[in-house]
């Protein structure tokens, strides 16, 4: 048969893309160490392992599993302390057991070196960090912190445990290589390119003494990560069937495989195809800067946005959009779509004494019909499956509101139309783009500077590259399309983002911002929600309440404009492989990057080649 | 002038075919002033027609119709190329002239420098250039640096001529004549350095358009303007060439090589015409 | 004659020299126009792949790197440090591979890029010369006239477009060279027939379009060479005294015709760096123009300094050893 | 200004060249202490002659300040000329000494109106004021050479045949009311059926105009023709110098004889016989130690090989020559 | 019969640039017969069309140049071939085996960057096998031997030699088949005296010694005189008279002649030299009748309409003939 690799069978072996493309220090699998990037290369997916993992989509077995641990974190009273619980027979790849030591050192060792990950937090919550057995780990807390366990829990990553009787040999911990990785994964490392193109992984013979055995045994013998180039090559690979999982394309590209190859599938079988990442591409508006600074002026620009366009634009109409300041992914439709419709379509603005309601429910209709148009059938007409496809609703297009909400706020027109501040001077707004790293975005917000420029504002979208090292932290753009929202999509808390929005962690423009809090927004009402949320246990009803509230007040204040989903068009082959995540079977997220992926790994199986 | 067109239309193929292609890269890009559509606006027309009678090159993902899309970008192209090459012609003219013909240390200084910059890697360095300029990139921002990057060859290739007219005896006759260095330099040697100027102007005129075109498949290039190379990028955005949008990717190489083809026929043949010798011959020698 | 070599090896070295210190002068100034703190590109790295980094965390990192990147003192005082760490082979690390040192991923990469840089270099060289040469010398005939419109005719394809409709051609359509990569998987450098297969099948695409786009050029350039040649006395005298075609062609005209173009030879290989960019993109090709790529899409400046510093030495070393062989070529130049 | 005091005089001019680099090469002196004077009150046609290689040109163009030499120097109107920097002293001198070249297709800009230099030099030097004024300035200068501005304006050097150019290369000259002209070959591009017209030209501009020239030739019959005195240049060196008739009638040095005997005479009574030495690499004469000549002469002595000959005078002229020491 | 015969032979350079059409008469009517083992001399201002006339002798005829009519005759030992009428394979066959060429501008004529063995190497396989190079080496420092070169110029590029040393050696080169006919165009033209005296020399030696017919192309009347047997003089595109050597010194006729012989300087005569009026006509618009009418001190009506014929003149010392009214008029009324 084929053969991807000297002796590695194809029909053995699943193909993924690597998203970070050629690892550039192929060599350093020190998962750790601050700046290392090979981790979307199979490592963080197959070879290590943490405490617990939180589904973004349905789970397996439920959205929350324990994989370490035996059990959910045990907090006292005051969130001072939180005690673990380890699960007993998992063994490191090279024979050595699993134990709470491993734990210990591994907090210990990054507490004591803040430039590695998570080392800063560790240094600045824990206070001392012991084990009372070999499978029972107590972490003294410096002060209250309901959701310390969030650092071992993964979604996307997390703090991975090290193995000790590796680390310990080693002087420098930070400049240690771990090569090759002693894996607590189902799978060890087998070989891998020195150039960084490629990293195959062969399932552990003992893949039993591993947390995921409880879902049965992985099925492919192998997996190869690979970096298949630019997002043409991805396509003509799949067609090709010589890459199994593709992490992203454009929707074209998507378009284009699933008219070549009839074994492609999305997650959803047919139009909109993406994944729907639980996180939110948004217009993130710079606060500080006037007249973003003002509500009014906020409200008048999502009121100037007419979403179709905007979906045909980016996703050909392939996006689920979001009115609100959450993701429509994974548990969130049910858990805070659904039931704030109501409140959303009496939501209303005052404008100029008059009452406006700004909501539109019907835009995914209006989405699907245009998309009809180039894609014909392939578009759902069931209102009930557009709108779980394409989202519950939007804004309206109502530039007469907006134009009065601007006169009111002391902005005008000049004799060509053009908006002026109060000060007379043009109002320019430039939005910054990645560019051909993220199409899809750059797409959509080209599409939003039309619609501003069309109403008279000086708007135009800036490629800039890694805008998130410093243009967005430090403040340095008036407007960009990407996200600062990003949630569990399993799991109703919203902390795990929010809590960076706390005015405490304030910084003006210019010094760099605390985690989350990109756009510089202040509010009281939503450090009382943040507040609450911190003294609530992780699982307790009332954050979903919160949740709603801080909805609310963002919708009222409109500190960025939610626009959709980050929707990944994730392009699994059904030619070697079956039994992949999907929309009708969503166990997991199939975005191969995601260290989530590993519970994929036990559910799919080969498939008779013909 | 008109003469000289005429003249050359009828008696050099080249011209002939170069007359024809430039026209009609002109009357493209004079289109553009007639354009039904705004080009920073799209979803205008239906998206992904092929070329037909009622759009001629097509429509791409964008709703655009390619054709006006083209006016738009060829004279944005060609604008920038014929800026690019004009600012460099003008350094590389002022310091191959001026290094040849005063020599010395004058000639050593200026040659350091300019052999830095011929061995000076240009794309990383527009790279790094482009990260200055950020929003206040534009095409002329653009042009100008590329123009600071790309004389430094012309300019060797003049000195070198220079060097060589410096020993004609003409140039002494116009020492002794009194005159000046920048009259000698402009006036009498300029004259023989066109030809080069010529055929480094096109030249230069690609490899600043084709550099246009990488930097934009990279998004470094101004990606609001419409040119050859950001028709290339949204292309690419939609994954035109794999979703069999073929058109949009034909449509600028299909002008951009008309375009070069008419550029290259047309310095051939004037270098002809401006060529001496030839000229000699022309006005009956 | 052997100190005259060496006093010419002197002077072209001291030129080289200072060839190579203002352009890494340029680089160095220019990332300083640059708004962004290294600083704080490398704070964000080293915070971006951890979740919540406490303030007091980033606070201690910040010192460490201000250090590390030798910012502290006037400009001069960096400037010196920065020429200090070169001559230590030190680059300083990437910003986004904090903390690798940018030289251990140019180490990486330099090979892949040299060796196809090099190769299609020399290939397009030589083709594009015996092609132009032999097209510029029968230029009456209705071939040559051919050959050249066709070489000007795919000289203005852009780069890009050129290797990608390649790469269609030929790993999708008619797949029979791989779409990406530089060698197979599972596939290492070693002596081996499957490692040099596996290499050469994957350089031939992105080399073929190195060499189609720089041989359009040298065929042109060659032609205009050899179309002033053919008029020289000395072609002219060897022809009327009944010396054959190729003789005069391979011996007379092209000959000479090439000596202007082993200078460009040298030129092109920095001219091909750019076009190296998009080749190694489009092909995933693992070298220097890749990680540029990649240097760029993360804003890496410290690498693409290194890139570039690596370029402009590499070039100019080309160019030095190109002057220095040269009169092996022109017997004309004495080491003057 | 003195009347009696020199129009020129060359005091020990040497002018060396480094062929090959800094640190090694050889120096080729090109010109090795030449001195000669020439009178301000009686114009003369001086002429220099030698064979190619000789350092003719160099000389010409160390006068014209055109080189810098290494040693020496050039009083002009008792100014030493050697030490000017400014351009307005330049061009002061300039106006005063003028030169013609040799090839008269070359003189001019093939590109431009030959008119341009005429014009240009005229109000360069400040002969006229503008351009309108320069028009007779020009005719005249012209009609001193046997043309006229009609003839010549507006029209491109290859309109015109080389004696016409080569005169308007003259006409140029004198525009500025030089004192001397220096002619590096005037002839040797004109045709034989045109060349006595130039020649004639500076015989009538030294008697008319009382312009001097030195004028540069190997052709020692139109030297003849037209010049007052003479020196022979051998390998940068001066090695005979003296009044026309008597240094071509009855050349004493050895090299002058080998001149001599290589003019080919336009008669077929005296055609060659014996065969004559020539040199086969110049660069080598050069660097020779003693006399340049020692490698074709037929009277070479070994004190030739050792040291320079001195400057000997006999019967008014001056040799270098071995050969003449004891006198 | 010569060894060449001319007859009536018309070349004109045909130019059409850009509309404006132009033809240079420059070869117009020349008939002439050259005979074996004699030195033929031809004279002629600047531009007379000395060097056409060499091209349509050599058979090296290449636009914009084309034969209006007449033919060049040369009768070899076993045959008699028009050149004008040679195929391009024949006419490589006998030219440099019967005929050969010495140019102007040596430095021009020998490739640059070429060992002058190599040149020879060349030349000699374009015509006999060469079956063993050491052989062939020898043969050829003998040939130079027999010149009086030194043999180690074979191994020189051309630039290492003098100006004299390297038309010496395109002198050898021309005479490697010892040609029956070896034309010289101002082979010393541009040289010193006493470097002409030596090439002259060694061209009258060779001559002397392989007994072929040379025909030297020079505008310097002194050089004929020293060296040729027999003198023709062109003016603008025509033989205006052609004699034994002592004729055209001692007794021109044609009162072109006669200027130029009474305008030659010598030492020791500083008696009055004039030189001809006017300037030699524009070849694309020449006088009509005799072309040196304009210029002639002698001219009659007739001179203006007709061009004056060819006529014998009685000489004791051989043929001798001239084109010129006041002579043919006397011819015709002797013979009436
Ligand atoms: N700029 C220069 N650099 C080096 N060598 C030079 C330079 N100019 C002249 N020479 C050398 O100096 C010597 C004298 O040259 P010069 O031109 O004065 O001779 P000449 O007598 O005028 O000869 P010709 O009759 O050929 O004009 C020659 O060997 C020449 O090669
Ligand atoms: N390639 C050409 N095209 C057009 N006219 C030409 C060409 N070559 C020469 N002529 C013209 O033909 C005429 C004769 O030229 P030719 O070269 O035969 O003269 P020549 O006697 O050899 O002159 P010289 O003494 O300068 O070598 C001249 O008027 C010249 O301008
Ligand atoms: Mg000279
Ligand atoms: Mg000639």
């Amino acid at each position: 048969g084929l053969e991807v690799a000297p002796d590695v069978p194809r029909n053995e072996t699943l193909i993924l893309e690597n998203p970070t493309g050629r690892v550039r220090n192929p060599d350093n699998f020190n998962r750790w160490a601050p700046g290392m990037d090979g981790y979307s290369n199979g490592l963080q997916q197959l070879a290590l392992d943490t405490l617990w993992y939180i589904d973004p989509d349905a789970g397996i077995d439920g959205v929350w599993d324990n994989a370490l641990a035996a059990e959910k974190p045990i907090y006292n009273k005051d969130f001072t302390q939180m005690t673990v619980k380890l699960r007993k027979g998992i063994y490191w790849s090279d024979g050595v057991e699993f134990t709470a030591d491993d734990v210990v050192y591994t907090v210990e060792t990054l507490k004591a070196n803040p430039s590695m990950m998570n080392g800063g937090s560790f240094k600045v919550f824990v206070d001392k960090v012991y084990k009372t057995d070999d499978y029972t780990v107590v972490f003294e807390l410096t002060k209250p912190h309901s959701r310390f366990h969030g650092l071992f829990t993964v979604r996307w990553s997390a703090t991975f445990i090290m193995p000790k009787h590796v680390f310990e040999k080693e002087a420098d911990p930070v400049a240690f290589k771990f090569n090759p990785p002693v894996s607590l994964g189902a799978y060890v490392l087998k070989d891998y390119d020195k150039a960084g193109g490629w990293f195959l992984w062969q399932r552990r013979e003992d893949w039993q003494r591993t947390s995921v055995a409880k879902f049965g045994m992985p099925g492919p013998k192998y997996a190869l990560y690979i970096d298949p180039g630019p997002s043409d090559q991805r396509v003509i690979a799949q067609i090709n069937h010589n890459l199994d999982v593709i992490h992203d394309i454009a929707p074209e590209g998507m378009i284009t495989l699933a008219k070549r190859n009839p074994t492609s599938r999305g997650w959803f079988k047919g139009f909109p195809w993406a994944h729907p990442d639980p996180t939110l591409p948004a217009i993130i508006l710079n606060n500080e800067r006037p007249p973003l600074n003002n509500k009014d002026v906020r409200w008048a620009l999502t009121l100037t946005i007419d979403i179709v366009p905007v979906a045909m634009a980016s996703y050909r109409g392939a996006a689920t959009i979001s009115a609100i300041h959450v993701p429509p992914t994974g548990m969130y439709p049910q858990l805070y779509f659904d039931p704030l419709q109501e409140w959303l379509k009496n939501f209303t603005l005052d404008i100029d004494g008059e009452k406006f309601a700004p909501y539109d429910p019907d835009a995914p209709l209006r989405i699907a019909n245009e998309a009809r148009a180039s894609l014909g059938d392939q578009v759902p007409t069931d209102p009930a499956e557009i709108k779980k496809a394409l989202g519950s609703g939007w804004w309206q297009y109502a530039p007469e509101m907006a134009e009065k909400l601007l006169l009111k706020q002391g902005l005008t027109r000049d004799s060509n139309g053009k908006w002026l501040l109060p000060d007379g001077t043009p109002w320019k707004i430039r939005i910054i783009v990645e560019g051909p790293t993220r199409p899809i975005m750059t797409r959509g917000a080209e599409m939003i500077a039309e619609q501003w420029r069309s109403f008279g504002i000086d708007a135009q979208t800036e490629v800039a590259n890694d805008i998130w090292t410093t243009r967005l932290p430090l403040g340095d753009f008036d407007a960009a399309m990407a996200w600062c929202i990003e949630t569990w999509g399993g799991h109703p808390d919203l902390f795990w983002f929010l809590e960076s929005w706390h005015s405490e962690y304030y910084r003006p423009e210019g010094e760099r911002v605390v985690f989350k809090n990109i756009m510089r927004y202040k509010n009281e009402n939503i450090d009382k929600i943040i507040e609450e949320l911190r003294s609530l246990d992780f699982d307790d009803p009332r954050c979903l309440e919160l949740g709603k509230e801080y909805i609310k007040t963002c919708v009222e204040d409109m500190p960025i404009i939610p626009i959709m989903s980050y929707n990944v068009f994730t392009v699994c082959d059904e030619y070697y492989w079956e039994g992949f995540p999907t929309a009708e079977n969503p166990y997991t997220n199939p975005v191969p990057n995601w260290a989530n992926t590993k519970y994929m790994f036990p559910m799919i199986k080969p498939k008779a080649v013909k | 002038m008109v003469n000289i067109i005429k003249d050359l239309y009828q008696h050099d193929t080249r011209f002939r075919f170069a007359f024809i292609f430039i026209l009609a890269i002109l009357v493209l890009s004079t289109l553009s002033f007639f354009s039904p559509y705004d080009p920073s606006t799209s979803f205008k027309v239906p998206i992904d027609a092929s070329p037909s009678l009622q759009y001629p090159f097509g429509t791409n993902s964008r709703g655009q119709d390619i054709f006006w899309m083209m006016t738009f970008a060829v004279r944005n192209s060609l604008l920038f190329g014929v800026l690019t090459a004009l600012l460099s012609r003008i350094i590389s003219i002022f310091v191959g002239l001026t290094a040849g013909y005063k020599g010395g240390l004058t000639d050593r200084i200026l040659m350091s420098i300019n052999d830095s910059f011929v061995v000076m890697p240009v794309l990383p360095i527009l790279i790094l250039i482009n990260f200055i300029l950020r929003e206040n990139l534009n095409l002329i921002s653009l042009s100008i640096t590329m123009a600071c990057f790309g004389w430094a060859w012309d300019a060797r290739l003049i000195r070198s001529q220079v060097l060589s007219l410096k020993e004609r005896e003409f140039t002494r006759t116009a020492v002794y004549s009194g005159m000046g260095t920048l009259h000698i330099t402009f006036r009498e040697h300029l004259p023989f350095v066109m030809p080069i100027v010529f055929a480094t102007t096109i030249n230069n005129m690609l490899w600043s358009i084709g550099l246009e075109v990488t930097l934009a498949v990279l998004g470094l290039s101004d990606t609001n303007t419409p040119t050859i190379g950001t028709t290339i990028y949204w292309a690419n955005q939609h994954q035109a060439l794999i979703a069999g949008i073929w058109w949009w990717i034909a449509a600028p190489i299909v002008v951009s090589t008309f375009l070069f083809l008419g550029l290259y026929l047309l310095f051939a043949s004037l270098n002809v015409y401006i060529d001496p010798r030839t000229r000699l011959l022309r006005i009956g020698g | 004659m052997k100190y005259r070599f060496l006093k010419y090896l002197l002077q072209r070295v001291g030129q080289c020299i200072l060839v190579i210190f203002v352009g890494i002068t340029i680089t160095f100034i220019i990332p300083r126009l640059v708004p962004t703190n290294p600083v704080e590109v490398a704070i964000a790295r080293v915070s971006a792949a951890g979740q919540h980094t406490a303030p007091e965390a980033v606070e201690e990192i910040r010192r460490a790197l201000i250090e590390l990147y030798g910012l502290e003192g006037s400009i001069w005082q960096q400037y010196l440090s920065f020429w200090g760490r070169l001559f230590r082979a030190d680059l300083g690390p990437s910003y986004s591979s904090f903390p690798t040192p940018v030289i251990e991923l140019i180490k990486v990469a330099l090979p892949w890029t040299a060796g196809l840089l090099l190769a299609s270099a020399v290939i397009a060289w030589v083709i594009g010369n015996f092609i132009g040469g032999v097209a510029g010398y029968f230029s009456t005939r209705r071939w040559a006239r051919g050959l050249s419109v066709f070489a000007m005719a795919i000289r203005p394809i852009p780069y890009y477009i050129m290797a990608f409709v390649l790469l269609i051609l030929f790993a999708y359509l008619v797949p029979v060279f791989p779409l990406s990569g530089a060698l197979g998987i599972g596939i290492h450098p070693s002596f081996t027939l499957r490692f040099l297969t596996s290499m050469l099948k994957h350089a031939f695409l992105p080399a073929l379009s190195l060499v189609i786009v720089g041989a359009g050029g040298w065929i042109l350039g060659m032609e205009s060479l050899v179309s002033n040649i053919v008029a020289e006395d000395y072609v002219v005298y060897a022809k009327t005294a009944g010396v054959s075609d190729s003789k005069l062609l391979s011996r007379y005209v092209i000959r000479n015709a090439l000596l202007p173009q082993v200078t460009g030879l040298a030129l092109q290989i920095g001219l091909i760096f750019n076009g190296a960019l998009i080749t190694e993109y489009v092909f995933s090709y693992p070298g220097l123009g890749y990680l540029a790529y990649n240097a760029i899409f993360s804003a890496d400046y410290s690498l693409i300094i290194g890139i570039a510093i690596f370029s402009i030495v590499g070039v100019a070393l080309a160019v030095l050893i190109v002057d220095l062989t040269y009169p092996l070529f022109d017997p004309r130049i004495q080491y003057r | 200004m003195e009347n009696h005091e020199k129009l020129l005089a060359v005091k020990g001019i040497t002018k060396e060249f480094h062929i090959g680099g800094v640190f090694t090469g050889a120096t080729l002196t090109a010109v090795h202490e030449a001195h000669f004077d020439m009178e301000a009150d009686k114009p003369e046609i001086f002429t220099l002659a030698g064979e190619s290689g000789s350092g003719k040109s160099t000389l010409a163009r160390l006068i014209l300040h055109d080189l810098e030499p290494t040693q020496g120097s050039i009083v002009y109107e008792g100014h030493d000329v050697t030490t000017i920097k400014r351009r307005k002293e330049l061009m002061q001198f300039m106006q005063k000494v003028q030169p013609i070249f040799q090839n008269p297709f070359e003189a001019f800009n093939p590109l431009k109106k030959v008119d341009r230099y005429l014009y240009a030099t005229a109000m360069n030097f400040g002969v006229v004021k503008s351009r309108k004024n320069a028009d007779e300035v020009v005719d005249n200068a012209l009609k001193s050479v046997g043309l006229s501005l009609q003839e010549v304006r507006g029209r491109y050097p290859h309109e015109l045949s080389g004696g016409q150019l080569q005169r308007i290369a003259v006409a140029r000259a004198l525009i500025s009311q030089p004192r001397l002209l220096i002619a590096d070959e005037p002839v040797s591009m004109v045709d034989a059926s045109l060349r006595m017209s130039i020649v004639n030209l500076f015989k009538d501009l030294k008697d008319t105009h009382g312009v001097s020239v030195i004028y540069i030739t190997h052709d020692l019959a139109t030297a003849y023709y037209i010049s007052d005195r003479i020196a022979i240049m051998l390998r940068g060196n001066i090695v005979e110098m003296g009044h026309v008739e008597q240094v071509l009638s009855e050349p004493l040095h050895p090299y002058t004889k080998l001149l001599k005997e290589s003019v080919p005479e336009p008669t077929t009574k005296e055609r060659w016989r014996e065969k004559i030495q020539f040199s086969t690499f110049e660069v080598k004469e050069f660097a020779r130690v003693g006399c340049k000549f020692t490698g074709r002469c037929p009277c070479v002595m070994d004190i030739c090989h050792k040291e320079d000959p001195k400057d000997y005078v006999v019967d008014g002229r001056m040799v270098k020559c071995y050969l003449y020491a004891e006198k | 019969m010569g060894v060449l015969n001319v007859k009536e032979l018309k070349a004109y350079y045909k130019t059409d640039i850009y509309g404006v059409s132009r033809t240079v008469q420059a070869v117009d009517g020349i008939s002439l017969e050259i005979h074996e083992n004699e030195i033929f001399g031809i004279a002629g201002e600047s531009s007379c069309g000395k060097t056409t006339l060499i091209k349509a002798l050599s058979g090296t005829i290449r636009p914009p140049l084309t034969v209006m009519g007449g033919e060049v005759v040369y009768n070899f030992e076993d045959r008699s071939v028009n050149i004008l009428s040679l195929r391009p394979d024949e006419l490589r066959k006998i030219s440099w085996e019967k005929i050969s060429y010495i140019l102007q501008g040596s430095m021009s004529v020998l490739n640059p960057v070429r060992k002058i063995h190599k040149t020879f190497y060349d030349f000699f396989e374009a015509h006999r096998k060469i079956e063993n190079q050491q052989d062939f080496m020898k043969q050829m420092r003998d040939h130079l031997g027999k010149l009086g070169l030194p043999a180690d110029v074979l191994k020189s590029y051309p630039h290492q030699l003098s100006g004299g040393m390297r038309q010496r050696v395109t002198i050898a080169l021309a005479t490697i088949f010892k040609p029956n006919v070896i034309i010289a165009d101002e082979p010393t033209t541009a040289l010193d005296v006493v470097v002409q005296r030596g090439v002259l020399q060694l061209l009258r030696e060779i001559q002397q010694e392989q007994k072929n017919t040379v025909i030297l192309v020079t505008h310097d009347m002194a050089v004929h005189a020293n060296i040729a047997d027999r003198v023709g003089i062109m003016y603008a595109g025509r033989i205006v008279e052609d004699a034994q050597v002592d004729d055209i010194f001692e007794n021109p006729i044609h009162p072109y002649t006669k200027h130029l012989i009474n305008s030659l300087p010598m030492i020791g005569d500083k008696s009055y030299k004039g030189s001809i009026p006017g300037a030699p006509p524009n070849l694309a618009d020449p006088p009509k009748g005799c072309r040196f009418h304009p210029r002639c001190p002698y001219v009659m009506g007739i001179c203006r309409e007709e061009v004056p014929p060819m006529v014998n003149v009685e000489s004791e010392r051989g043929p001798r003939r001239v084109a010129c009214f006041q002579i043919s008029k006397e011819g015709d009324n002797g013979k009436s």
